[in-house]
């Protein structure tokens, strides 16, 4: 699968860009410069690469510092969303009516929320944490992985080489295995990517209301919400973090674009063609 | 900066946004300090407080006090109404005190232990017994504890028709976010007061007040100080309201590592406070041991520095004490909880800081150990110091802890009188026992903050208050 | 007078490139009903778009002519394509349901065509439209027209297809592979409807399908295409009699050996 | 005999709109309630677990531990919890979404007066959404593979990965502070006049609707690409209908289904942003009341405006259903 | 005489309150090859889903390959399917093969689900695909690159891999051009399994049935041998389907005899 998404070219950015983001939240604190605090609120230097922030802090350092905390919350979201949505929308298929009404209920209560309303109402009843505002907007966000794992599921459930395989005697284990994972898991790897991407976003946009927020731990978001109230002093300030944000979020929709376009019969054949016209 | 957007129906109107936009139009249940310089639109006090913060009259024309000092009669203006009609008069204010002392949801019988009972003499004399000598009442009953609502109003229904006797008659009030007023003409000091109409929105956020200075949809709005080089950039005038503020450190003595007094004294020495101004100040505000402003009559210079940043004293009083870990618990995110952690990590105690929306149980049943808070301050000195320092101070995170000769030194000042010779000395030795206190380690005072648009002329000088008497827009 | 004249056809695919269709030449006069069969890709579906216009993207006509009403059809611009088709060439396809909009009642599918077409009014279209409903021999019209796609069966959506290409009075009907989804007894229904209109509208068909069988119920002319070239043309009964290509005795072979062909020679001897 | 048929159509065609109506009416129902209890009683499990409690709103500096009991005895926050849940559910449903905690105010009161400036900005927001994201749509669609698709798909995408509250600011430098077009925040009730209404409406609006923008076009742009390669458009072409009439009768209906129910998603998702936005812009409507109520630790207002969200949503998608339906019927079949 | 392979006794099958198929009751003999023709909607597949116990039968009894299976449990059936007595081709090859899975995977499932080794498996699948006159190399391929033709001879040599007594193709050929239908006919005609034809097609089925049973709006309303239902058809049904199929002698001249018949059927 892989292989087949550095076909495309928007597939290697990607993975590229995702890869650094990557890079940066496992080595950010370790390689964090640790500058001592300086005069608030400088611009660029060459001491301070990024400039300092309200207390004095290196921004530069910050940021670095903040790319694990920042990641793994969006991860965190679409980890959330996913355990929660994918094991109910294959089990909806294969398991009886009561378990897919149900279901189906709760998807449609998820997704008739408005989501930050809910985030920040359920973050306020829960007690203010970065882990609290993750797990709610990762139970919000999952209806997507129910949806898309249970379409895919369906359409392979009542395909005629399920039944082909039950003719021939298979248990729904065999199934599973067999035909449907392959199946669903394309799908799932695209929610998975887009909902890194909503995670980024959302997290950002309640730490810019002051929720989730545990000081003095830097996330990107929270550089860029207090960025914010410096523009007087540093215009470009909020730059660095929002493009941080910005791009990831930018490359985990191509992601999940070249995951899209590689999977399946119809996404083999695109690559193939793609190979043959290289020749 | 185009200052036109919406600021174009010739009136003078007030559009004000403010931070802390009352959340209860009842002067006896609202229960922030700030929230009283809006409710002071709508309600009179019987005194105010001028410039120097002395007690001036407002709805008493004068007060005088028994030759015992436990008993003061105000004199009301004659003839007042209220925004409703009726009369103010002794019964209404005596209706007033009483029902501070006695409402269920009141949050000022505290501050009104004093009061023994309250009876009227003739229609405009108010009589007030007191439990003891207390020459600080009419201070007590200024904007903070006493303002004046109507007796004929239903208390309930005060907070969404408030009816005082104060500037302004609210027209319109959405909670929590709006309230549309205009001049009242029965004010007693109705001649000078020159604005029409008043809009009190709550703020946006921060970031964008100035945007919305800028651009006229308002006039008048607390700023905080990051914004402030903005604001003047925008032309705007940017100016600090004189008063009480303070911010401190609040330790609790009954929970390790504070049983130890050497760690207290740590903490003392760790503190720079220079670093909370030069930080958090961006030019304003200043760094303070007490709660008073310097220039105060309570101030006490003899305390001044009494604990100054020694962070090599404070390591050395460390020496032989186990590492300290410390949970710093504030209601929500603020640069100072980071400053102090990073002072305190300087000397080898580490601190977490949890930000904790239920903040208020646990730091008002005394269960933290560690905490921050900030006063607005009250008029009355004596309140100040028994709120911080008294066995059963609210804002005395230690309680029942007070330091020795506390009791007595307050005692004292009570019992004399405002204008006796001695008073300030008297004063300042109730702060200086006060400060002894291992509760409090106060930090710097952040400046009352504001900013207008040149049209509104400026504001009269009077500590912790937002007086418009006088004030001009247009 | 020629309705369509296709001559020496060549298609190209510009991205393959290749010649797909290589040399496809036949006329149709009014009333006169060409057939094509051929294996699947042998380029039957390319030559029915070129007559329309509507080739797919990268296919090209590399060589010769095709001309619809004594037109040669080479640079007609957008607008002259859209005044032709219709109401001069028409066509009809496999899979009726897929040519037909799904969100648009069937009848209003063919007052459309009628109010465009033929500049009619509302109500007249309408009145054409549940006439021609009629004509395809549907039966109660009225409540057809009303319905959509999804609530007619496939043999009725194949009629109202036909209903919706002739009426605008085309000289020419292209019916690529209509009838081969139906179930037979529904395609004779179909065809017999074919022939009918070409009896009496004088509608010149170009019927294709891969059952020779197909071809030889209504066809003047056969064509057998192969890889794109005709490797056998000429009067239906000849080619049936005396195929000269290989391919032309399979697809014949394949009726004697496994169709009814051998059951009723049987009677008929 | 064609003439005796004319009543025949106009009573099929009245029948089946009617039916559709009630059928659509009825299936949103059929999932409102369930899904409304369900989210009732999680919002109300979740105050029991907060540990949350109005007398510290209320008593300030004078939480005493029995001023606290005595409050929440008042409340009624002793009583069992499917007691409280039980009576709360009841005045849920007489329309009395309780007291605030804050200031004992009706919730529903309360939530009603910001809910009009909110559905303003909202609605004018999905405006906004729907005519720029079909225009940008369609667009692309109609010249797809060209500069101009691909140019719009490039600013769609930035639209879609800005945070809302980095457009909410750049939007107040840029056209209130910089160009001076509109006030940067606040409200003007639409008594006072319409343009200025309006005028305070826009840049919020603008600030939610980018989101909405980028989705719905991407979604038309989708769904028409896909309307053109269908067989129906081909049969379109060879009845020898024009460009303009096959776009607007059979591309555009077939193709605008997904960006349509994107829409209906986008509705709950501008709410939601909202919170943000009104922060930002100093409106006091439904967002910046979620987020007070949220702040403040006011349990009764944040139950009612989980609960008005709900409905909101619910009602909204109701709607788009029924457009939908009248739009494609094919959405029934749920093609 | 031996037992038939297929003893189908006046079966009913009914989808919810719609009954389907009425008292059907038709058997196969070994070996033999048995068309079954109707129109769409008739309740061919119903029959062959309903043998494969894919439906229950709601009245009457089947017995296939000596075993009562009407009041099979679902384990029974498992494990009956797993003895591959009775195979299914599809009808359209390219959804009846998972297009993830290889050729020689997708073939030789059958046996891999009844536990035979791996290798073992596709040395027997190789050996068939020489049966179906496919080359060893398409093992390797997915059902996406190969043709029509040679993918629903890849489902044919599938269903022959557990030597089953019966098979029953559903509309087989339908899909194919000439030279793959009369190809894939060819390979069926080798087979010594008894076949269940299905088709509304009675010209694909009339070369290679020795019988045929035509079922009308769910009844079985007639089984003869073949040359006797096409040369004397009972039925009116029956009578317009032979006169529908096209031929290449007849034209339009039975245009009559069908409408007459359409009439009287469609009364
Ligand atoms: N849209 C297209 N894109 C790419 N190739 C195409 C396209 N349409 C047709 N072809 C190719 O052109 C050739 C001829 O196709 P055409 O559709 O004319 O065949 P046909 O005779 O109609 O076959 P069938 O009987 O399967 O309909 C085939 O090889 C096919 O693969
Ligand atoms: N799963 C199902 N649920 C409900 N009804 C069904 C189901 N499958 C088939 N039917 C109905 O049962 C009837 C018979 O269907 P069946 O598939 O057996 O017909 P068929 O003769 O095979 O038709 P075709 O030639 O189109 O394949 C039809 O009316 C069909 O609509
Ligand atoms: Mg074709
Ligand atoms: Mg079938």
């Amino acid at each position: 699968m892989l292989r087949r998404i550095l076909t495309l070219r928007a597939g290697r950015l990607a993975v590229g860009i995702l890869l650094v983001v990557a890079l940066l939240a496992i080595l950010g604190p370790w390689v964090a410069p640790d500058v001592p605090t300086a005069k608030p609120l400088q611009s660029l230097s060459g001491d301070h690469w990024l400039g300092t922030d309200y207390l004095g802090r290196d921004v530069f350092s910050r940021l670095l510092e903040g790319s694990r905390d920042s990641v793994l919350g969006s991860v965190l979201v679409a980890l959330v969303a996913l355990v929660v949505g994918v094991v109910p929308g294959l089990l909806s298929v294969l398991l009886g009516r009561v378990f897919e009404w149900t279901t189906l209920r709760l998807v449609d209560t998820l997704v008739a929320l408005p989501f930050l309303v809910f985030a920040v109402a359920v973050t306020a009843l829960l007690g203010n944490g970065l882990t609290q505002a993750m797990l709610v907007t990762g139970v919000l966000v999952s209806p997507l992985f129910y949806r898309v794992t249970r379409a895919a599921t369906l359409a392979v459930a009542h395909s005629q080489y399920v039944e082909a395989a039950r003719i021939s005697g298979a248990s729904i284990g065999w199934i599973v295995r067999r035909h449907v994972w392959a199946k669903v898991l394309p799908p799932i790897a695209v929610a998975l990517a887009q909902t890194i991407g909503v995670g980024f976003i959302i997290v950002s946009s309640l730490t810019f209301l002051g929720i989730g927020v545990q000081p003095p731990a830097p996330t990107w978001g929270g550089l860029l919400a207090s960025d914010l109230n410096y523009l007087h002093y540093r215009p470009f300030a909020p730059l660095a973090p929002a493009l941080l944000i910005m791009v990831t979020v930018w490359a985990s929709n191509l992601l999940a674009d070249a995951i899209r376009d590689v999977s399946g019969a119809a996404g083999r054949a695109l690559v193939d063609a793609r190979k043959v016209a290289a020749r | 900066g185009n200052g036109s957007a919406a600021s174009g129906d010739g009136t003078s109107t007030l559009r004000w946004a403010t931070s802390y936009f009352p959340t209860h139009w009842d002067p006896v249940v609202s229960g922030s300090g700030a929230q009283f310089r809006e409710l002071a639109l709508v309600y009179a006090s019987l005194t105010k407080t001028d410039e120097n913060g002395n007690a001036v009259p407002d709805l008493a024309e004068s007060w005088t006090y028994n030759d015992t000092g436990d008993q003061v009669t105000f004199h009301l203006r004659p003839k007042l109404t209220f925004s409703d009609g009726t009369p103010v008069n002794a019964a209404a204010v005596k209706a007033a005190i009483e029902r501070a002392k006695t409402q269920k949801n009141s949050a000022l019988f505290g501050d009104l232990t004093s009061i023994k009972s309250v009876t009227t003499s003739g229609d405009l004399d108010v009589v007030v017994q007191l439990t003891q000598t207390d020459y600080q009442i009419p201070l007590l009953f200024g904007e903070r504890v006493l303002q004046v609502a109507s007796p004929a109003a239903d208390p309930t229904a005060l907070d969404q028709k408030p009816v005082g006797a104060g500037p302004f008659v609210v027209t319109q009030l959405t909670p929590g976010t709006k309230v549309v007023l205009k001049k009242n003409p029965d004010y007693w000091d109705a001649a000078n007061i020159h604005i029409e109409n008043v809009e009190l929105v709550s703020a946006p956020d921060a970031a964008t007040v100035v945007s919305g200075l800028q651009t006229g949809v308002y006039n008048f709005a607390d700023i905080t100080p990051n914004n402030a080089e903005a604001a003047k950039a925008a032309g705007l005038d940017v100016f600090v309201q004189p008063g009480f503020n303070a911010n401190n450190i609040s330790i609790n003595v009954n929970k390790a590592p504070f049983t130890n007094p050497k760690v207290v004294d740590a903490v003392r020495h760790a503190i720079n406070r220079q670093e909370f101004v030069d930080k958090l100040g961006f030019g304003y505000g200043e760094a303070t041991d007490q709660p008073f402003p310097k220039k105060y009559v309570a101030y006490d210079p003899q305390s001044a520095d009494k604990y100054a940043y020694d962070p090599a004293k404070a390591k050395e009083l460390l020496k032989g004490i186990p590492p300290i870990k410390l949970t710093l618990v504030i209601p929500s995110a603020d640069p100072q909880a980071e400053i102090v952690q990073s002072q305190l990590a300087a000397v080898g105690i580490t601190v977490d800081i949890k930000v904790d929306k239920n903040w208020a149980t646990p730091f008002f049943a005394k269960d933290l150990t560690l905490s921050l808070y900030g006063t607005t301050g009250r008029d009355s000195a004596v309140q100040t110091l028994t709120a911080h320092f008294g066995p059963n101070g609210p804002l005395n995170l230690s309680s029942p802890y007070q330091p020795a000769g506390f009791e007595a030194a307050v005692a004292k000042v009570r019992q004399t009188p405002l204008e006796a010779a001695d008073y300030a000395s008297v004063l300042q030795a109730a702060t200086r026992a006060g400060l002894e206190s291992k509760a409090l380690v106060f930090t710097y005072s952040s400046p009352n903050l504001l900013a207008k648009s040149k049209s509104v002329s400026a504001l009269p000088a009077n500590p912790g208050h937002i007086d418009w008497t006088g004030v001009k827009i247009g | 007078m020629t309705a369509l004249a296709v001559r020496d056809l060549h298609i190209r695919d510009l991205v393959g490139d290749r010649e797909i269709v290589r040399g496809v030449s036949f006329e149709l006069t009014p009333g006169k009903v060409v057939g094509i069969v051929g294996e699947s890709g042998s380029g039957k579906t390319l030559t029915c778009r070129a007559a329309l216009g509507i080739l797919p993207e990268h296919f090209v006509v590399s060589a010769g002519s095709i001309e619809i009403g004594g037109r040669d059809i080479a640079g007609l611009s957008d607008a002259e394509w859209t005044g032709l088709r219709g109401s001069t060439i028409s066509a009809v396809f496999q899979d009726p349901a897929s040519y037909l909009n799904p969100s648009m009642r069937v009848g209003a599918q063919i007052a459309e065509v009628i109010r465009v077409k033929k500049r009619a009014s509302r109500r007249e279209a309408r009145r054409r439209a549940v006439e021609l409903l009629a004509a395809v021999h549907l039966r109660d019209p009225a409540l057809v027209y009303e319905q959509y796609t999804y609530e007619l069966s496939g043999g009725m959506l194949q009629r109202v297809l036909i209903a919706a290409a002739i009426a605008a009075d085309p000289a020419v009907l292209i019916a690529d592979e209509a009838t081969t989804a139906l179930d037979v007894i529904v395609q004779a229904e179909i065809l017999d409807l074919l022939a009918d209109l070409r009896a009496r509208a004088g509608l010149a068909l170009l019927v294709v399908s891969h059952d020779l069988a197909v071809i030889a119920q209504l066809c003047d002319e056969v064509l057998v295409l192969r890889d794109g070239e005709v490797v056998e043309r000429g009067e239906t009964a000849d080619v049936l009699h005396e195929p000269r290509h290989e391919y032309t005795r399979l697809l014949i072979s394949e009726h004697e050996q496994y169709g009814l062909d051998k059951y009723l020679e049987a009677v008929d001897v | 005999m064609t003439i005796a048929l004319e009543p025949g159509f106009a009573v099929i065609r009245v029948q089946r709109a009617a039916s559709r109506v009630l059928l659509t009416v009825a299936r949103s129902l059929a999932i409102f309630v369930p899904v409304f209890l369900v989210a009732t009683f999680v919002t109300f499990t979740l105050r029991a677990l907060s540990g949350l409690s109005p007398a510290h709103t209320q008593l300030g500096e004078d939480a005493t531990p029995e001023a606290v009991a005595r409050i929440e005895h008042e409340w009624g926050l002793d009583e069992p919890f499917l007691v409280q849940y039980w009576h709360w559910l009841g005045d849920v449903l007489r329309g009395d979404l309780g007291r605030s905690w804050s200031n004992g105010v009706s919730v529903s009161q309360l939530i009603a007066e910001g809910l009009a400036i909110s559905l303003s900005v909202a609605v004018l927001a999905m405006l906004i959404g729907v005519v720029f994201g079909f225009a940008f749509g369609a667009l692309a669609a109609l010249r797809r593979g060209t500069w101009i698709d691909r140019s719009i798909t490039g600013v769609l995408t930035v639209f879609s990965i800005m945070p809302p509250f980095v457009i909410g600011i750049l939007l107040v430098e840029i056209f209130a502070v910089g160009l001076g077009w509109f006030p940067s925040g606040g409200y003007i009730p639409l008594e006072v006049g319409f343009s200025p209404w309006l005028g305070h409406l826009m840049l919020p609006a603008l600030a939610l609707s980018f989101d909405a923008i980028a989705d719905v076009a991407r979604q038309l742009r989708a769904g028409l690409v896909g309307a053109y390669a269908e067989n129906y458009v081909t049969g379109a072409v060879v009845r020898g209908l024009g460009r303009r009439r096959i776009f607007l009768r059979h591309v555009l209906p077939n193709g605008v289904g997904p960006a349509l129910a994107v829409l209906g998603l986008k509705f709950p998702v501008i709410i939601g942003a909202s919170v943000v936005t009104e922060w930002i812009f100093g409106l006091q409507g439904f967002g910046r009341f979620a987020n007070d109520a949220a702040q403040a630790g006011d349990v009764p207002e944040v139950q009612g405006v989980l609960v008005v969200s709900i409905v909101l949503v619910v009602s909204f998608n109701l709607i788009v259903n029924l457009v939908l339906g009248k739009i494609t019927p094919a959405s029934h079949r749920g093609v | 005489m031996s037992e038939p392979i297929l003893r189908v006794a006046d079966l009913s099958v009914s989808y919810g309150r719609q009954r389907v198929l009425h008292g059907v009751t038709l058997d196969v003999e070994p070996g033999e090859t048995v068309g079954i023709i109707g129109e769409t909607g008739s309740g061919k597949s119903t029959l062959a889903r309903a043998v494969l116990g894919l439906v229950p039968a709601s009245a009457g009894s089947l017995r296939v390959d000596g075993s009562d299976v009407t009041r099979f449990s679902k384990r029974q059936w498992r494990a009956f399917r797993r003895r591959g007595v009775v195979q299914y081709v599809f009808q359209d090859p390219l959804r009846s093969l998972d297009p993830d899975l290889t050729i020689a995977d997708s073939l030789i499932e059958p046996l891999l689900v009844r536990g035979v080794a791996r290798a073992e498996a596709v040395a027997r699948a190789e050996e068939l695909l020489g049966r179906v006159r496919l080359d060893p190399d398409l093992l390797g391929r997915l059902p996406g690159a190969i043709s029509g033709g040679q993918r629903q001879r890849v489902a044919v040599a599938r269903a022959l891999i557990t030597d089953p007594a019966l098979v029953i193709l559903d509309e087989p050929v339908s899909a194919l051009d000439a030279a793959n239908r009369v190809l894939v006919l060819e390979i069926l005609r080798e087979l010594d399994a008894a076949l269940l034809f299905i088709s509304h097609d009675l010209g694909s089925v009339a070369g290679i049935a020795d019988r045929v049973a035509v079922i009308y709006r769910g009844e079985l309303v007639e089984d003869r041998p073949t040359r006797e239902l096409i040369t004397a058809p009972a039925h009116a049904y029956t009578r317009l389907l032979v006169s529908s199929v096209p031929t290449l002698r007849s034209a339009t001249s039975d245009r009559a005899a069908r409408d007459e018949l359409r009439a009287l059927l469609s009364a």
